[in-house]
């Protein structure tokens, strides 16, 4: 189908057969930048693009599903409510691979409850909040994220705390927790593709800035905080399983955390170490980091234990979706004996 | 069926157990009412309880009706007075010569002389179950079940075979509680009271069978193919599904044993019809079942399915509103709020069943209508329907295959070379979708809520957008052709027709025979769905005066078949009522009487 | 006012200014509209604008009309073909004769023959502002503002002045815009090209106000004395906080400093309404502001708030729906589905403003109303009269002191010496109420959606369900009476009248003359709220044919004039037409006279 | 008003003045004892009933908002969403005192987003989770706080994690999370009682069992469960501030914490020493408890520094509800003034 003479991943696409639509977006928007990193990943994973779905809510981040993959089938539903959608797909079909994008708002005020919900069921999917202070499509209020004491220039100052929404999936048992920077595209893109081979829900929050409404130096959500102030846990790479072996590490330098089929994510020390499979400490972090005004990125927390809701519902190899007419209506015997039973 | 030639009071009765709720009645009515029906008699039940868990009054209403009525009666002569709390009220509800059974060894006492009240040994007769004391309050319901069975002639072969039903024929429950019964039927028998009701064995059930419709609309959707459930309990609806999850696990497993079906709690309505959607857009057959208040909720959702143009279904079991309103009465209240779901222009397609037996039909054809039109299905029951026991025509195998609508697989796109999502080439205002999954480069797409072009890309066009809602006006129009069609009852004469919906069918039909003897014939539609077709305006225009009977305030459908056909708009007037508890056909017919 | 003396062309001409989002073409364009205003002719502008925030395109429509006209125009002969990506089509929209400027530095190039094209140098103008680099793409904006000025006469005097009034008097900005609309003015009045159109002062504003509705409205509700507002961001309803927020701390603080309001900006919308319910609860004056989608969510509290009978304020700033839809156009299609909004038997009071004026006036008594009849009431305003700027006559200050409606102090209840919540005694269907705080023994009750009986307190029984439902009919009777009745002009000789409300009116006002003139002389009623009342039954009655013109799908009015007068619904006849852009004279006069 | 000779608080209340309607509950049931500590709680500290409000959402714990303090106005709201209802009741008139109760389907389920919510914004109330792990009104499906691998009669078995509601209010900011069980009447009525007196939202997850859907013994929310596991932090004490010096104490072996009024919480050791004002130490606390099935309950945390939501707001003395029209309307010089704007 491709003419280009681009490189070709495992599956014979190029990185083009990946893209979306073109970003409507504003210039510069971290969203975009997020966007062409699911674009990456995708390609570098071969990902059959029919496989995935592309979910979203509403808002500029949520938009932005049609800015990739547009070989993928996808559903921008409403405002908070991807997470219901995603559920309900992934029960009708096991085998789809969902990735979706969210907002601040999206998530974090109207979608609050179905996040966490999500969470509670763990369907399997990449699920990134793309957080950036600000309600970015309605021009500028503060999302539930915002700085206290941010001001804007329409909404005036935000007197009330930020919801720490890495924080909010860790309490709820969400199995992949990870914080990344939109101006950080090595991290976010090594990010994706482990989250996409996470069995479960993967939580990754990045801070996206929103570059028309909420980029001023001030801003914790901002190109130029984020620039100075990152401090990433780890340096980190994700190994697809079968080039595992060709890489040399030294010892005590990196973490391997082997994910269920096969795949690797490869944590280099940076400053302390890190372990991202205890709840406890990734918790820890994140008060302190609140508490110390820190701005730390990387994986937070990993735990592949929990069953996916599929494996939960107990579902067969067959999806919901594809069962033919004959597994879906039982025989007329089967009717009558069941009126027998109302005589 | 109707067999009028029996003297009065033989096989047509009717009896009210007052009890307390939580405290097992319901196992002692339901008793009664299937060992009737098991003696070839017609019978149904309507059971009148309370939002509250155990203590509350609660009362039971079986009427026996040899010509088949199961409207709530006016008139019951026999009282079970078992509970203390509202014994006074109800005795006094009793017409003179009644009847009243109570507890002898309780607190209460009849001040009445024109009925006959007869006390019975409660604790005395109950302790012939021979249970641990903790379950005798339990079996003490049995003990007017044995009364009564003297009283009217139940017969106790029938009793035993209808605990043996309910206890899915464990037999130790059965022998306690039939030692209860026969204890009970023995004394009362000796104290030689004489009673003007009787029963008298029938065959008027053969085949038949006793059901509620949210079972029936239950195994309707599993024989229709649901694979998918998320619902968030709400009474009257939890039934519903709590007999798909009851009945699924039999009826649905795949050759390896693996479920065909799955069932979500959701954390709310939201996101049970979000859930719906979901799977609805991925391609399983998905459902939800709510009530009022979680109809309220999924005003958004439901916009997004019918414009987003997803198929599922969502069962509405209606009670009492406005708000929380009362949720364990029965009403049809939520015609025209479902009609209308969403915000801007909206208008669904909306199954109303009228039996027990149409929960079933429409709990099949549903996902056929879902799948065909690409859109929201909504079915209105309504507690009285879903809760009690109806008897009914077996349910009946669907006759058609399913219909999974317009879906385009890899091959069928490969050799169209081209995919429209929101072509109309069929002028039926319907589009071939493709589902997630399929390989195809073509048929991936972005489904959305937002404004979109014939293939489904964004676009603020003012034709775009006008086209498309053109489009889904002729899906409407499609959908007008393809719902279930009104059953019609022209009676010779008549210049007056009678239009009702629903679980009123019953009560209407009595009023019309009580019209009838009283020299006003009438005609009768039921209207089965909306949007509402020829059919319905042809029935109005033959008719002088159309009397819209419903149990709403404000007269729902007399009000959406104003719309539909205005030229006849003021030969329409409404009979609407709603208290709470199911029409009566004294109420239909004075109403409608009055009126003309 | 209306003064046709004028040679055609004269005060009598549109422009439509093609630009892209976020490029700040706003300020250029509200500079044109409000120097057109100070030069007293009436004047009116349209922002068509894409819901996106930098990069697409956006249509700004000013339209100038010494009779006044305010509606969209069907022909713009003079286009400001400031976006390469749309200017072809823009062009090809052109009527022959049009006049087109467009940036002649730009990479697009105009190819019609039939219009007279000008290109400005842009870049070289711009550069006149010497402001940094980074701010010349905002002032490029002002090198169309200075070229219009010279081809139709906009005094320079009055667009500084209007400059001004944008930056709140800073001078620094007005300075260097004014210096690029002067180098462009003078540099396109160098190049002589002839204009047929243009404008000549006159003095048709004198005293009136430019303003949008939604800080009409936001006025109105400050004037009205909100005293907390609860809302979710939504287009286009966000201005309408917005401007709440900007004139509260101005308008509304007490003696000690402290502000007499607050403002929460909810979580979503069901939340802000939520919120608004407790605040109206406990005795505030509480609002909300949402539109379609808001709505939709809103729809549980909403019943809610009837049933428990709470005052509270909620605006629908309308957009395109159903669904997301279309969230930066305007439509009116909320008015079924708002006023029916809620399970089981519903009934809402919806305000209905057709003018900025009147945004300010229901702004104001959407209090009173709500209060008296102590229910949500609804304002359906739109993104057309909400967002884009209107004249006005001046807001007027509201006549009637506040009505509180019937609150119990504990001094009133203590000489009653009984409180019965839902007692009617005065016949209109509201019982007074005591708000929390209230120290009186008595006055303690608590608020539900359950069924109740008059003493609020819970009940199951039908009577009390009954009388309730059926108080409530007798209040919605009073909001018959109580609300803003219909503005009605009656015609000599018409036959025919034509039905509409909200922001169409100038549309059909224009229409009517077109029809007039075409011999055909029509009445015409604009609703102002539901439920309607006997002057629009009189005025369908008087009719031989009314048509009712509305920006929806389906012809939500007419259907709700249908029901309300059955015996006139064949007569009412539907010009309904939605597809995001304000309805123009031209459309609607076409229909109208096709219908006949 | 009272006839009684029962004993009268400070107001010359008797305590059958703060009782509600009779209970419609099931006899037994555990949201009966937490009224009836309501009752006494706010017999105990005086409190004017017309100055409290009662709020509720649906559900039996929420219908029981009927069954106490009959002399306070009271909104039976809708399910879930008590939360914004008391936020608005709370903006219009911070002078009211709100208490509410919910159930865990009506807090855990479809309000948490509500829940959450109104913790960040810190509205002054006492808000008590009546937690039975099972939706009692709608007879016995699983909540979101049911024990992973509960089982009841019609729901079958839960497969899903529960959702600890303490957790959740600590890690959004609540500044006051504690947990009790309906059977240690004492426990609950002290913690009502400080809850009274807190300074922003006080979050009691009481466990009260459902006993007819959910109180077989392996039931955690079972009377027998917590009779036998139940672990207090702490002997609780509540002292309003006067009677403080009267109570003599001996070092080491109290912690007392003094709210913003004057009044005391005093926390007698009872086994290791627990420091309820670390936030941290408090989800250390859950998350070890939770992994070893233990069932602990007092005062989880508490810290007054955050400002209510009408500080937030800088609401000044009069309550919104009570300003005269003269000070809802502005002038009509104002109104001109605006006009002019506009010409
Ligand atoms: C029910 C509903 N309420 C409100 C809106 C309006 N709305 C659109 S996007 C948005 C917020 C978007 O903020 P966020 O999720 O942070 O995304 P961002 O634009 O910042 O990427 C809102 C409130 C809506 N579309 N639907
Ligand atoms: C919107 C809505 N959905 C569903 C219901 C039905 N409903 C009533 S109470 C309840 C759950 C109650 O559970 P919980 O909050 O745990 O209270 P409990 O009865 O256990 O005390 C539900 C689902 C409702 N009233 N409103
Ligand atoms: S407004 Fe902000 S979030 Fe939205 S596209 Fe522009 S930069 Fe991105
Ligand atoms: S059902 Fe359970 S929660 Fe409800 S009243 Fe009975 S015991 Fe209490
Ligand atoms: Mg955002
Ligand atoms: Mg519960």
């Amino acid at each position: 189908m491709t003419t280009t003479r681009a490189p070709l991943n495992a599956l014979g696409l190029s990185r083009a057969d990946y893209k979306g639509a073109a970003s409507t977006l504003c210039a510069g928007c971290g969203h975009d930048s997020v966007a062409s990193q699911i674009v990456a990943a995708a390609f570098e994973l071969a990902l059959p693009p029919h496989r995935v779905i592309r979910m979203s809510g509403i808002g500029c981040s949520s938009k932005s599903a049609a800015y990739f993959l547009g070989r993928s089938h996808g559903f921008n539903s409403l405002h908070g409510r991807m997470p219901a959608v995603t559920t309900g797909a992934h029960v009708a079909n096991p085998t789809l691979i969902p990735i979706a994008v969210s907002g601040d708002g999206d998530t974090g005020s109207i979608g609050l409850g179905g996040f966490k919900h999500l969470l509670r069921r763990n369907v399997p999917m990449v699920y990134i909040i793309e957080n950036n202070g600000v309600y970015g499509l309605t021009k500028g209020q503060f999302s539930a994220t915002a700085d206290r004491g941010a001001s804007l220039k329409y909404a005036g100052v935000n007197q009330l705390p930020p919801i720490d929404l890495c924080a909010e999936a860790l309490i709820v048992g969400c199995g992949f927790v990870a914080r990344s920077f939109a101006g950080d595209a090595r991290q976010v893109r090594e990010l994706i593709k482990a989250a996409f081979c996470f069995h479960g829900t993967a939580v990754i929050d990045v801070i996206s800035p929103c570059v028309t409404f909420n980029n001023h130096d001030e801003s914790t959500k901002s190109y130029s905080y984020g620039k100075a102030h990152e401090e990433p846990l780890h340096d980190l790479t994700f190994i697809p399983h079968y080039e595992e072996l060709a890489v040399a590490i030294e010892p005590g330098e990196v973490r391997d955390v082997r994910l269920h089929d096969g795949p690797v994510i490869r944590l280099r020390k940076i400053g302390a170490d890190y372990d991202p499979t205890d709840r406890m400490a990734a918790l820890t972090l994140l008060e302190r980091a609140r508490a110390a005004n820190e701005f730390v990125t990387g994986l937070l927390f990993v735990d592949e234990h929990r069953p996916t809701l599929a494996e939960t519902l107990g579902l067969g190899a067959t999806p919901l979706a594809e069962l033919p007419a004959e597994l879906l209506r039982p025989s007329p015997e089967a009717l009558a004996a069941v009126n027998r039973e109302f005589m | 069926m109707p067999q009028p030639a029996e003297p009065p009071g033989v096989n047509d009765l009717a009896v009210v157990a007052a009890t307390v709720n939580g405290s097992g009645s319901q196992t002692a009515n339901n008793a009664i009412i299937r060992a009737i029906f098991r003696m070839g008699i017609p019978v149904n039940g309507k059971n009148l309880f309370p939002s509250n868990i155990q203590g509350e009054p609660t009362w039971f209403t079986i009427r026996v009706s040899a010509r088949g009525y199961s409207a709530r009666p006016t008139r019951v002569p026999i009282l079970i007075a078992f509970n203390p709390r509202t014994a006074d009220s109800d005795l006094a509800e009793l017409p003179p010569g009644g009847l009243c059974l109570y507890p002898g060894d309780g607190p209460w006492r009849p001040a009445r002389a024109d009925v006959v009240a007869v006390p019975l040994p409660v604790k005395e007769l109950a302790a012939a179950s021979n249970v641990e004391p903790r379950m005798r309050d339990y079996v003490a319901n049995m003990v007017y079940v044995g009364a009564l069975a003297a009283l009217i002639g139940i017969e106790l072969g029938e009793l035993r075979a209808a605990l043996a039903h309910h206890f899915q024929g464990k037999a130790r429950p059965v022998e306690q509680n039939m030692a209860v019964v026969q204890a009970a039927h023995d004394w009362f028998a000796a104290q030689g009271v004489a009673s003007p009701f009787r029963l008298r064995r029938m065959d008027a059930n053969a085949g038949m069978i006793l059901i509620d419709g949210n079972t029936a609309g239950a195994l309707g959707a599993i024989f229709g193919g649901v694979s998918f459930l998320a619902w968030y309990p709400i009474t009257p609806a939890t039934s519903l599904a709590d007999a798909l999850a009851s009945y699924l696990p039999r009826l649905r497993r795949g050759p390896d044993g693996s479920p065909t079906y799955a069932i979500v709690q959701a954390e709310d309505e939201i996101a049970a019809l979000g859930m719906a959607v979901g799977a609805g857009w991925a391609g399983a057959r998905a459902m939800t079942s709510t009530s009022g208040p979680g109809i309220s909720l999924m005003t958004e959702f439901a916009g997004l399915a019918y414009f987003a143009e997803i198929p599922c279904v969502i069962w509405d079991v209606q009670r009492v509103g406005p708000s929380t309103g009362l949720p364990t009465r029965t009403a049809q209240g939520d015609l025209i709020s479902t009609y209308f779901l969403g915000h801007g222009d909206t208008r669904h397609v909306v199954l109303l069943p009228g039996s027990v037996g149409e929960c079933f039909d429409f709990g099949v054809s549903a996902f056929d209508l879902a799948e065909r039109l690409q859109t929201p299905v909504f079915v209105l029951s309504d507690l009285d329907l879903g809760m009690n026991l109806w008897r009914s025509a077996p349910l009946a195998y669907p006759a058609a295959p399913m219909d999974r609508g317009k879906v385009l697989s890899a091959e069928e796109l490969e050799r169209l070379g081209r995919f429209v999502r929101f072509a109309d080439p069929e002028g039926d205002g319907i589009g071939a979708r493709t589902l997630p999954g399929n390989p195809h480069p073509l048929a991936a797409t972005l489904s959305r809520g937002t404004g979109h072009n014939e293939r489904n890309v964004y676009s603020e066009r003012p034709e775009d957008w006008k086209a498309n809602m053109d489009r889904l006006g002729r899906k409407h129009e499609t959908a007008r052709r393809l719902v279930p069609q009104p059953i019609i009852e022209l009676e010779e004469g008549a210049r007056v027709g009678i239009i009702g919906f629903g679980s009123s069918y019953d009560a209407i039909r009595e009023a019309r025979d009580i019209l009838r003897a009283q020299g006003l014939p009438t005609s009768f539609m039921r209207v089965r769905a909306l949007p509402l077709g020829e059919p319905a305006r042809d029935f109005v225009s033959r008719h002088r005066i159309c009397v819209v009977v419903e149990l709403n305030q404000d007269g729902q459908l007399r009000d959406l078949l104003r719309l539909h056909c205005p030229e006849h708009a003021a030969r329409l007037l409404s009979v609407a009522h709603s208290d709470g508890l199911p029409l009566t056909a004294d109420l239909v017919a004075g109403a409608v009487a009055r009126l003309l």
